[in-house]
């Protein structure tokens, strides 16, 4: 198994997390963060000081998924976040060992 | 003491045209506050810096030239005001001052233009909108107000509008109206499928807040437009004005309620917020002749129609953030049109006209006015201003700018 | 002339009201805002609503039926009042007009009514409390109000309510500790332990603001309350009343301050918050009686009694989130029973046969009316629906919707 | 007949005191919420805390002992007030009621008080703000006061002040300066390197809303300081306090906002905020002598004055959050300099004599207690507490307290 | 060492944490999130317009741990945050390479 | 590649990052997190009753790195997030298989 994790722009999650769920993914977990990268941040001004804002409101999901699905998910995610715009984001790709369902206690792929 | 006894009256009257007046003033802390609330943080800061720049422009230029186009030296009947600057001078044996006079009708002009700021929010640039303000609260509004309470020819053609049901709101909802249409609905807001995505405002104790402080200032906006207090039988008519502008609201707010709990199953408390408005701008046309039974009639058919007219709105994918449209505009005509059945002094016929006049004035120079800034220098920002939101572009700042993951 | 100058005091008197209801009007407002601060988010919206449609209902209601109940027709030291509709006609030489008086009194049984929606927030049914609402509203509070304001037995029988900390303030409570009775505490605020959990109110601006609107909104509650001012004698009053009730406002909010210091070395906002309340319900009993100092002392041991109060409820598992029963409850009886202390017209047992009679029949009353609800349509949420908020289920809105992680 | 008509004077007058006091009394909410809306939001209870406490504070400590200092029994043309308590008795022949008297004043207290808080928000120990509470509101602000409205020294050496830029908002703004330089600046504000770092205010629909609620205050706050309403001279002169009060708010805060445009490009909210401040206390000075367009020309150079004044203390590394020493200080010296330009009974020197009597004293007497404190029990808190904020560590509550991850 | 991700209902948080601590686990870094799963979303209502709310509020905790902690950590938390209601989430479990505390610069278990 | 999570103290954010872009790092990606560990939390008050809050505000820094700058990297952080106090936070590493970038399809290497 493997966790993905897609960093991408907050007004893509409806788009992504629709194609996710179009190739049968059942979940994911979501949360907002910032992003600092190669896409410029801007300049703010409070009180007559200017100030740079570098960290961009990004969007971050992980996605347990089975090693098989893998490809097919990052296909389904890279089209759906795509603008062609730097910030566009990324995706992680790290091991999975182990998943369990708290529930019904059941594992790895019964628990996905 | 005849003079005495004279002055008095003149102090008071005076005195309820000021106070009357700081309950209207605050009215545009209820509009910063109800916008604020409805639109998505991103445009917050925005819209704050809006509501706060259109009323400190609308008191100048209602200063400069506004009240003098209004009001000084108008013919009787007219159309075309006189044109001048500055409010003149005190007549002999006034009633109240003029300063006071002044200051009662200045923040009427704000509230109309209030009106415009929520129709057109998080999509229009600032600048545009502050240009327009200009237009708006120096030569139109005064114009069209001109006709009624300035003496011009609708009054004489016997159209009714004791606290500006149409004359403020309606011609508020007009102005905003020819906006929307020149800007388009905000991207996102209609689907290819012409599906509603809604759009949730950010924050709900903000746009309550607003409401109760309209709801306020409303008395002052009805209760003032007696326009004298000093003796028993405008005293009288000022406690049931009170009274019914009361008694509307909250019928207004309890129809709402119960026509979205019909309907949908739940207790929509920004369609709760409109109905209460819906009822405040509908009483607004006549708030004296009804009885207090009569007033809640009204206020509970306003609160009616206020929800199936948004929702017919976004029907018509005419996208408005905060329902100024319906609250203002649709209940403003039906407050005018409704005057007649507790007013013998109305007719339906001149009430139409009346209302056909001013939306029509209203509507067209306002598009006109619109027209010109967006030829010129645009009234909406870029798609990526809007999705990375006004703050930042316009005000450089963002409303809760704390590090949020 | 003659005329004029009577006339002029009926108008200085009826816009004496008409501005001293504004004034309790806008304290709906500090109900609402200082409970959406004093919960957690996700039941915010709804107590929004609650205290939007129970100002609403309860301007209707006394309209249709309570304002008649309370004062028209009825029998001087009567217990049942005549039952009747709407607000009678207005009465020959009368001090003010009958529609200000009647604005000025319906504000007050919003009044009432709000103080309940504090103390059951959380967790009970929006429904469920919108119809208690009609009950009190129109028939509990008119009823008990008749007793003494209306001319009915208390006030016979000598017992003194200026303001009404019992009518009123202790009224609300009442109704509010027989409904939270019924209800039980919210989930989590206490452990099988017998250990007390806080759960913060979501908000400390908004309850902030919401105790300054209340604070503001006092000077029409206790200050409208001398019902005259146009002469000397009653325009000295109305300045006595204001000084009071803000040096009462004052001194609880310090004394709290102090009790929280020295229990726990810490300044405890919302206890400080309280303490002000604490203190203007006391002063409320008698604000015209005491003299400044007098009135301080009054404060200053309502701000002291508040706070063991609150504490003592919760050790009693009794669960009131904003503290309603202690500031309007305790501290009302407090105000009642000190009245003697500086009136000399008001007697210690006819307070305590009043404050008896008024608890008394509200609490009874309204145990029968949530009773009667609870086993008909239930007036709790289910578990579920309390652990996901109450915003979900009967608001279908969140107070700040926006997606957070 | 003629008593009446005198005592329905006495009444309106007083009524007329009363209602300008509720809305001065509301600009403590103002300066609670713009404060709370212009610091971290880890600071935001415990300036909340401050803003109440300290209005407690003035309100008591006025009544025991500042308005005897400032009023009673003092001689004319003095240095030195007599000392006594409490507000003594009611004059024979007096216009209104000494109450009346009393609330009007005692909430001028509270303002000046309240304009220190914002000034050493995050970072003063709430103690020692409150130790200093009591000394500023019972003597030092009672003392200065006297010298000119209390019938002292500098009203007869021809200082001519209105409604107070000197003697409320420039005295508030030396005793936040003699704080400010004792304090020193919050932590990370100024770089090493003398690079200023922002640290943006969390909430500005708070900001916005306190910002709406001084400016209707100050209707209160000039309009009753004409002192009379009740005859036509009176009432018209507070019609145009009104009318000059309202104009230099609006310019002003345009002045700022074209300033901020044409200095970084975008508008800002906060300078904009602080722009229509800065129009009002210029205006304070005297609302009453100049034409409503000169006025406009006050506000506006007072809105271009506060953009320039908060940068240039920033440059200096005086570092005051809220804006209040540009403000208060340095628009209210403006104010009272600009006085004779429209006012013939006022003289540049004898405004330059009692501005720095004023500014001299209150800043040295001020930077006494502030001192005293300082090296007894400390006025800054640690740098960590200061870190975690001052919420944690002083009130044990955080404002916005609900789980964030 | 493992790091262990387990999502859980929010008002589970105190139950598991205390969970946790008592089988002697120092440090847990907690975040609030959304999650997407087989637990059904709710319907919400603005302004006469419904609209679907798929994502409910989760709360994630990172714990990193020797691997021999691994089994009676899962045990622990399957229990404390056990409903028995679909929505009670999951667990995964990845390797960690490293582990470095910032204060002492220890390494591995010495840091955890 | 590597998964860099850095946990730090709030106010330390900015240096690290600092820190990090000074040795050619480009991207960073962070959020708000609550951490419990042997950091002591404090005593708060609500009318009238004391309760403890055990979990502090921390920020979360996610990199993906190239195996060979984890050591600088590590070394940047630990200096720059050092205050000496206990609570300075931890870093945890990982093993990272696969990087896309979204925009271009770039992988690994070239998409960090
Ligand atoms: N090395 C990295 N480690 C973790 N997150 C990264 C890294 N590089 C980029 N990110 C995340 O991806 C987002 C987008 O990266 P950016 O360089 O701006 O554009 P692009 O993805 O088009 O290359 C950043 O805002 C950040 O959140
Ligand atoms: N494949 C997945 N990858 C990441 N997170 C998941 C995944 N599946 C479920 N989750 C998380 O676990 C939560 C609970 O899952 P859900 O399917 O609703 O119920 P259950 O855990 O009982 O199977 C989801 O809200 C989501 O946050
Ligand atoms: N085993 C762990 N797993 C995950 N996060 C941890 C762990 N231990 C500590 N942390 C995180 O690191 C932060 C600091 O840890 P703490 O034990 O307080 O101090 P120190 O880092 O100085 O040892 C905690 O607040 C928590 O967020």
């Amino acid at each position: 198994m493997k966790m993905l994790t897609a960093i991408i722009k907050p007004f893509k999650l409806d788009e992504v997390r629709e194609a996710v769920m179009s190739i049968g993914i059942a979940g994911v977990t979501v949360s907002e963060v910032k992003g600092f990268g190669r896409q410029k941040g801007h300049t703010e001004l409070y009180r007559g000081a200017e100030y740079q804002v570098d960290f961009l409101p990004k969007v971050k999901l992980e996605i347990a998924v089975k090693a098989e699905d893998v490809e097919r998910l990052v296909e389904a995610i890279t089209t759906a976040a795509n603008t062609g715009k730097v910030g566009d984001g990324k995706i992680f790709i790290q091991p999975l060992e182990q998943v369990v369902r708290i529930r019904t206690g059941e594992l790895d792929s019964e628990a996905l | 003491m005849e003079t005495t006894v004279t002055e008095l009256r003149f102090a008071l009257d005076t005195f309820y045209f000021l106070i009357s007046g700081v309950l209207v003033m605050w009215m545009a802390a209820g509009f910063a506050m109800l916008e604020a609330g409805l639109v998505r943080s991103k445009n917050t800061a925005e819209i704050l810096t809006k509501n706060v720049v259109l009323y400190a422009i609308a008191c100048t230029m209602f200063l400069l030239v506004g009240y003098n186009i209004m009001y000084v030296d108008n013919s009787a009947g007219g159309w075309l005001p006189s044109l001048g600057g500055l409010i003149g001078t005190q007549a002999e044996g006034a009633d109240h001052s003029l300063e006071s006079d002044f200051f009662f009708q200045v923040v009427f002009v704000a509230t109309a233009m209030s009106i415009v700021s929520g129709a057109v929010a998080e999509r229009m640039k600032l600048w545009a909108f502050l240009i327009f303000t200009v237009f708006l609260t120096g030569f139109i509004y005064p114009m069209e107000g001109y006709w009624t309470w300035g003496g011009g020819f609708l009054s004489e053609a016997g159209f009714s509008d004791f606290a500006g049901s149409g004359i403020v709101h309606m011609a508020g909802a007009a102005a905003a109206l020819a906006a929307v249409i020149l800007l388009g609905a905000r991207r996102g807001k209609y689907g290819k499928d012409g599906s509603v995505h809604p759009i949730p405002g950010s924050n709900m104790p903000l746009a309550t807040l607003g409401t109760f402080i309209l709801w306020m200032g409303w008395f002052g906006f009805n209760g003032g437009s007696q326009l004298l207090i000093s003796d028993a039988e405008n005293a009288s008519a000022v406690g049931l004005i009170f009274l019914n502008t009361n008694a509307a609201a909250a019928t207004g707010a309890i129809a709402a309620l119960i026509v979205s709990r019909l309907k949908w199953g739940k207790a929509d408390l920004t369609m709760i917020l409109n109905g209460a408005l819906a009822g405040l701008v509908a009483i607004t046309a006549d708030p004296l002749s009804p009885s207090p039974l009569v007033a809640c009639v009204i206020g509970a058919i306003a609160g009616v129609i206020v929800v199936y007219s948004i929702v017919t709105f976004d029907k018509l994918k005419i996208d408005d953030p905060v329902g100024a449209l319906s609250v203002h505009g649709v209940c403003g005509l039906f407050g005018l049109l409704v005057v007649p059945v507790s007013n013998d002094g109305a007719s339906l016929m001149s009430q139409l006209y009346g209302a056909a006049v001013i939306f029509g004035f209203v509507f067209l120079a306002s598009l006109l006015v619109w027209y010109v800034i967006k030829v010129t220098m645009g009234i909406r920002v870029t798609a990526e201003e809007e999705d990375a939101g006004m703050d930042i572009h316009d005000c450089g700042i963002e409303a809760y700018p704390e590090f949020k993951s």
